[in-house]
């Protein structure tokens, strides 16, 4: 069985400056998948990457074993692959409601059609209701993503990457700035939510990292320095050297 | 073109070369001097649509302020005060627009900002019409500059269209200057890169686009005293000019001064080489068979060159914007 | 359907907002049909017309500017292809006696703005905001252009003219009285607004508003913006072709005009003024823009200096346009505080008229002096008859304009305060909630 | 207050309704009066009211005061066609308009079907000054008359005195490209070749309509051609510019234009210095040894601060008046029959008369040129202190040209 995410001997540069050098990087499938790192060192690139945002310069990323890079994002989601970001990125003048359905419809068929009235869709209906209950925005329903408070909107954040029922879900740094409470929130939502899928995240917060991770990568300078069980990279003597050693000091 | 001259028919060939060089010669030099006006008229909206990202569709009657503020001035004071004076007025009525109309309606958007100044065109050309009249009012060259600069194969070049260019040229020199030399002109020079940066930097924003609007419109307007007498001064002179200058300014490249300085060029060499042509399909096919002589496609088939040379530069903004966004020698897209 | 989507989804509406909603097209569609029995002079049936024209048109631009987030400066393009179109359609048709009647002929604008909106989307949509708008000025100005050029098609100068009464006939309608073009209108202006309404109830509708708002996230979600753009440019000039058409039967003829700049200001004028947020926004703004450019022309000489103080004015102090000023107080009205707003607006009003009366008074002066000076000092404007050459003009103008201003000002600042009460009390019955 | 009524019955149609009292003949003038035309369509409507008032002082037409009516079409066709909508809901039966022969075929298609659909309320439509020759031709109508000479006309005078002035040798056509300047450059190239063919036509040139600032490469053509003599149609900026573009470049040669009278005209003549070498062709000048119409050119400058463009509207309210008399109504039709191959003797001096076949009216075309001033020319335009001089004058009869109207009459 192929991986649900696999990066072969990417580069990528923007002008001369070299932001990955050599990555590669195998996510298999139900796995759930931390990439750590300093800032700067392409972590965020990464996640464009893999995505579709831009292409690599060199390397080629594989989704279930099918080349993906060059591909435009819409694509790559349509094969099932669904992001988050970093900074939020919601529909800011349309309801959590609307945020939510808009999410839901690729994948239920819906295309670009014209001639379906929109309230009239069960099964758009059910699956954004469920959605909606699962990210606890209820209440919220009707409000403008606009006008939503910062943790309700990385969890409608959340809740829009995974509507359309992905089964690779890449999340950019989900809980941060978010106050202890509200992390702890967060990981539960997205343990519950990415249930049964592959999940590849990038987070700065490192208990929620050793919480949740099966396997953890580390990323420096745009080049893999470790992989492995949050045990082995515990003990990893670069990763303390060049990540944890830096933290610390 | 030149041909070592050994028989008689290499004379007459000659002949029909010098016709081509003299052909070649004018047109650049006329192509030059309009690309210049237009460059003239156009540098004050680089600055401002780069900076503000404000589509600006009152620029042009800025410029006609520029005109009528000129011509007045001029008649009581002479020429060159009105020069130096006309320009304050308009910036100064700018810097009013800007801080009591532009910046409150900037938070709604672009759009809004857009339908601002298209109202203040309305009014600006209405209030000009009450002042002024609706007839063309007698704005003449100063007689200092009234004679023949030089001749070329026999066709003037008048002394104000030189002056015209050498304002151009000092223009554009001394806002590079501006920009990459001062302190105000690198911040200027962020922004108009990199709009959103600036702000955090800690600078005065709002001034600095205060500045950069008066400043846009005094230029307008100083294109409007120097361009008035050698064309026409009438209430409907923004009108007439059109979107021209957006399409300068784009195919240049946002925020790019040089750009727009290549783009006024680039068009004023263009339109003036397209208008000294003939050709047509026809001209090159051989006319049209005689059954579709009365069909739409006898109109493209007799068009000439020269007719169409005034959609080219829109021919040109549309094939730039499709296969380079930035524009010629733009920092970022459109 | 589950127990979750009934507990959390929005209710279905119920079987009375059914019929509320159905009910509230009836209630149009008696409107138009009445509306030339109380209102029958040939001026104000063909106003009726263009304000229909105007409204499909309008609303057809609004599918690019509010719903889709693209600023055209060429929307007349369709409209103007569109007309000419139909006029030559009816010149065929009529000369071969085929038979089409009258009524279907908008369809063929409409397909025309369609096959044209086609045509020229694909590479316009490509980028949006100011790309968008600024190729949609360059093949603006390139086809209109383009139509003083070819004068075989579009008639140079002159245009092109037709006769509707030629067409095969239904109903023993001949479409020669205003009154029969009217009722045409009307019923298309029915089904365009109906359809376009639909419109924005699809998933396309949707995606549209989703592009609008964020066109990169829109790609996460599996959808090309580009083909969400391409797709609302299209039926945008479909219904911009529909426009086109109905001006060519009602003028019967097609010029140059209709494609140019001056058509594209006015529809974003018009759209803008209404306002672009809401649905009904560019109906109202067709109406007042189309009544304002008819009727104000007739009441002052200058009258371009109020419709550009009218614009300005509009974008400084409603920038939601007049439905967004009035939607501002659905939820006051909601929370029955609106009564508490209301007087003050009356006290800010009056010194604003005043404000205003004292400027109309100072300009129509300054033009009675200015353009007509040789002309009897007994001047009128807005209908109001005054002595331009008394002193005490000036000495009025002044106390009105300063006067107003000053107590205008503070008055406004109190209307906002009232403002603020009013909603905060809606707030907090919002959180008792 | 009418102006206000009006507006409400369109605009607030509540207000509308019944027709006034019909103790007012009421001129609907239709022409820009706000925009880039707009210089020109004011002009024009003051010197229809200063008619109006003259006739007035006499008593009016058939007992009844003549108002004119403004409304503005903004040059534009449709806003043309509503206002004319306008017009005819408060009562005018008579329509004017000159500006834009795009506007005048769409108001003669307008009238026509109007009166076609609604019997019993003829409208008839005076054209002052759009010259297309499609009007009186291919696209007559019984309910339109021109005052103006066409095009055509105009250059059949044009060239019946090149005929006879040897001195031009290559002639340069320079136009604008849009009908007008079209039925200008044909009309000139086949007359010339037919009554001076030895005459060479060394360019022919359309530029597109108000949009060139910069006409110096035209000029630069005009200049390697050789030519002695350009003739052109230009009006407004395309016309002051070329002028002025031409002078710049040191071009000498002679201007035969159709419009060189026109508002800005005369500066721009001035400015570019050419003297005595720029020529018009027009139905009449202020400078002709003609007491009558020399008084009322002093009486129009004393009100206002232009001069006589429009000798034809003079002609135009003057005939109307006639032939109200004559009809002894002021009923459109009646008017229409009486004004059909009417003689009169024209404000400048002259016969002229209104052709019955195609409602054109034929009238002396003059000739003139425009420089400094002898005691014969007692009028300046625009306060440059140039003015024109007759130069020839072709009468009537040899301004005559055939057409393809056929006239369809009502029943």
């Amino acid at each position: 069985m192929s991986a649900a995410i696999e990066l072969r001997e990417i580069k990528k540069s923007f002008g001369n400056i070299p932001i990955l050098r050599d990555i590669n990087l195998s996510v298999a499938q139900g796995e759930r998948h931390a990439l750590i790192g300093p800032n700067g060192a392409g972590k965020s690139t990464t996640f464009n990457l893999i995505s579709g945002y831009f292409a690599p310069t060199s390397g080629s990323v594989l989704l279930r074993g099918e080349v993906v890079s060059g591909l435009p994002p819409y694509q790559i989601n349509r094969r099932g692959l669904s992001r988050s970001f970093q900074v939020t990125n919601v529909f800011a003048n349309m309801s959590v409601w609307e945020n939510l359905r808009c999410a839901v419809l690729w994948s239920t068929g819906q295309r670009y059609a014209f001639w379906k009235n929109i309230d009239n869709l069960p099964e758009v209906r059910e699956r954004t209701a469920q959605i909606l209950a699962d990210i606890h925005l209820t209440k919220r329903r009707d409000v403008p993503a606009g006008l939503l408070t910062y943790a309700e909107q990385r969890a409608l954040e959340i809740g829009i990457t995974v509507a359309g029922g992905a089964d690779v879900i890449l999340l950019d740094e989900p809980t941060a700035g978010m106050s202890h409470a509200e992390t702890e929130r967060a990981v539960a939502l997205i343990r519950r939510l990415t249930e049964g899928r592959t999940l590849l995240i990038v987070e700065h917060d490192m208990s929620v990292v050793f919480g949740l991770a099966d396997r953890i990568s580390v990323l420096v300078y745009g080049q893999i320095i470790a992989s492995g069980t949050p045990e082995e990279i515990r003990g990893n003597p670069k990763v303390k050297e060049a990540y944890l050693g830096e933290e610390a000091a | 073109m030149v041909r070592p001259e050994k028989s008689g028919r290499t004379i007459l060939l000659n002949a029909s070369g010098a016709a081509m060089l003299e052909l070649i010669v004018i047109s650049t030099l006329n192509g030059i001097l309009f690309g210049m006006l237009l460059f003239l008229m156009a540098s004050g909206l680089t600055v401002i649509f780069s900076m503000l990202g404000v589509l600006n569709f009152a620029h042009a009657s800025f410029y006609m302020l520029g005109a009528f503020f000129g011509f007045q001035i001029s008649r009581w004071f002479g020429f060159w005060t009105a020069l130096l004076i006309a320009p304050l007025l308009a910036g100064a009525i700018g810097v009013a627009v800007e801080r009591f109309g532009l910046r409150p309606v900037h938070r709604n958007g672009h759009v809004a900002e857009l339908l601002f100044t298209f109202g203040l065109a309305f009014v600006i050309e209405e209030i000009v019409q009450i002042i002024w009249g609706k007839s063309p009012v007698d704005f003449r060259i100063p007689s200092s500059l009234d004679f023949p600069a030089f001749t070329i194969f026999s066709t003037n070049y008048p002394a104000y269209k030189m002056f015209m260019l050498l304002v151009s040229i000092a223009i554009f020199a001394a806002l590079l200057i501006v920009l990459k030399k001062t302190r105000i002109g690198l911040i200027v020079q962020a922004a108009l890169t990199h709009p959103h940066m600036v702000a955090h930097l800690g600078h005065n924003v709002g001034r600095i686009f205060m500045l950069v609007f008066g400043v846009g419109t005094a230029l307008a307007a100083v294109a409007g005293v120097i361009a008035g007498p050698a064309l026409v001064t009438q209430s409907n002179m923004a009108g007439l000019l059109g979107p021209i200058l957006f399409v300068v300014v784009v195919v240049g490249g946002l925020g790019s001064l040089p750009g727009a300085f290549v783009a006024s060029l680039l068009i004023g060499l263009i339109q003036t080489f397209a208008v000294s042509m003939n050709g047509s399909l026809s001209g090159a096919f051989g006319p049209l068979s005689p059954a579709y002589a009365s069909t739409w496609l006898a109109d493209i088939w007799g068009v000439t060159i020269a007719q169409v040379a005034p959609i080219v530069p829109y021919v040109l903004l549309v094939l730039i914007l499709i296969f380079r966004p930035m524009g010629l020698l733009g920092t970022r897209e459109t | 359907m589950s127990e979750i989507a009934t507990t959390v989804a929005p209710p279905l509406p119920t079987a009375t907002e059914k019929l509320q909603f159905y009910g509230m097209w009836v209630t149009a569609a008696v409107v138009l049909v009445l509306l030339p029995h109380l209102f029958g002079s040939g001026g104000s049936l063909t106003t009726f017309s263009l304000i229909g024209i105007s409204i499909i048109f309008s609303l057809s631009y609004n599918i690019l500017l509010g719903q889709t987030g693209l600023l055209s400066f060429g929307h007349a393009v369709y409209y103007g292809l569109g007309g000419f179109l139909v006029i030559h359609a009816i010149n065929i048709i009529g000369a071969n006696k085929l038979p089409i009647p009258l009524p279907v002929i908008p369809l063929i604008g409409g397909l025309t703005g369609l096959f044209f909106g086609a045509l020229l989307g694909w590479v316009s949509t490509q980028r949006s905001g100011t790309a968008f708008a600024m190729i949609s000025l360059g093949v603006a100005e390139l086809i209109a252009s383009s139509a003083l050029i070819l004068r075989t098609f579009f008639g140079g100068e002159a245009g092109v003219s037709a006769n509707r009464t030629k067409l095969f006939k239904i109903f023993g309608w001949s479409f020669g009285p205003q009154i029969q073009i009217y009722y045409l209108v009307a019923a298309w202006t029915l089904i365009a607004v109906i359809a376009m309404y639909a419109l924005t109830r699809t998933p396309l509708g949707r995606m549209c508003n989703a592009v609008r708002d964020n066109p990169e996230r829109v790609q996460f979600v599996g959808y090309n913006p580009h083909v969400v753009r391409y797709l609302a440019f299209c039926f945008s000039g479909f219904f911009a072709g529909i426009a086109g058409a109905l001006a060519a039967i009602n003028f019967e003829i097609a010029n140059s005009a209709y494609l140019g700049a001056q058509q594209s200001g006015t529809v974003l004028f018009a759209a803008f003024i209404g306002g672009i947020g809401f649905f009904i926004g560019p109906i109202v703004g067709a109406i007042f823009v189309t009544i304002l450019s008819l009727g104000l022309s007739d009441l002052t000489q200058v009258w371009q200096l109020y419709f550009g103080l009218i614009f300005i004015a509009v974008v400084l102090f409603a920038p939601g346009g007049i439905t967004g000023l009035l939607m501002m107080h659905r939820p006051l009205l909601k929370a029955g505080t609106l009564p508490q707003v209301l007087p003050s607006y009356l006290f800010a009003l009056v010194p604003t008229l005043a404000m205003i009366a004292g400027l109309v008074l100072a300009v129509e002066t300054i033009v009675h002096y200015t353009v007509n000076p040789g002309d009897d000092s007994h001047i009128k404007a807005f209908g109001v008859p005054f002595d331009a050459a008394s002193p005490s003009i000036w000495a009025i103008s002044a106390v009105l304009l300063v006067g107003g201003f000053l107590v205008a000002r503070k008055d406004w600042v109190r209307v906002r305060e009232a403002w603020d009460k009013a909603a905060s009390v809606e707030r907090e019955k919002d959180v008792a909630a | 207050m009418r102006k206000l009524m009006m507006a409400a019955s369109f605009a607030l149609p509540l207000l509308g309704g019944g027709a006034m009292a019909q103790e007012t003949l009421k001129i609907g003038y239709i022409d820009p009066l706000s925009g880039g035309g707009a210089s020109i369509g004011e002009v024009g409507l003051k010197t229809f009211q200063f008619l109006a008032d003259e006739v007035n002082a006499k008593g009016g037409i058939q007992g009844k005061k003549v108002e004119i009516v403004p409304l503005d079409n903004k040059t534009n066709p449709q806003e043309s066609l509503i206002q004319a909508q306008k017009a005819i809901d408060s009562g005018v039966r008579y329509i004017t308009q000159g500006n834009g022969s795009s506007v005048a075929g769409a108001l003669s298609d307008f009238v026509t079907k109007y009166n076609e659909r609604n019997p019993g309320k003829e409208v008839l439509f005076f054209n002052y000054a759009a010259v297309d020759p499609v009007l009186t031709n291919a696209k007559c109508s019984f309910w339109h008359f021109r005052w103006d000479a066409n095009s055509d006309i105009k250059m059949e005078a044009l060239t019946n005195y090149m005929k006879k002035t040897p001195s031009i040798k290559n002639v340069y056509l320079i136009n604008q490209d849009y009908s007008f300047g079209e039925s200008v450059r044909s009309a000139a190239k086949s007359m010339l070749a037919a009554k001076r063919p030895d005459i060479k036509i060394v360019g022919d040139e359309l530029h597109p309509l108000l949009k060139i600032t910069d006409f110096a490469p035209y000029i630069a053509k005009i200049k390697a051609s050789g030519a002695d003599t350009v003739v052109t149609g230009n009006w407004g900026q395309d016309f002051a510019l070329l002028l002025k573009a031409a002078a710049d470049a040191g071009l000498k040669v002679n201007w035969y234009t159709y419009y060189a009278g026109g508002t800005g005209g005369p500066t721009a003549i001035k400015q570019a210095n050419l003297n005595h070498q720029v020529f018009a062709v027009a139905e009449g000048i202020p400078n002709l040894d003609n007491p009558p119409s020399q008084a009322f050119e002093k009486a129009l400058r004393a009100k206002y601060d232009f001069s006589l463009f429009y000798p034809r509207a003079v002609n135009e309210m003057r005939m109307l008046a006639v032939a109200a008399d004559k009809a002894k109504s002021v009923d459109p039709v009646k008017v229409a029959s009486a004004l059909e191959g009417m003689e009169f003797e024209v404000f400048n001096g002259g016969k002229g008369f209104m052709r019955k076949d195609d409602h054109q009216f034929f009238q002396p075309i003059y000739i003139a040129s425009f420089g400094d001033r002898t005691e014969k020319e007692p009028f300046d335009e625009e306060k440059t202190g140039w003015g024109w001089r007759l130069v020839d004058k072709i009468n009537a009869e040899d301004t005559v040209l055939p057409t393809t109207c056929k006239m369809e009459r009502p029943s």
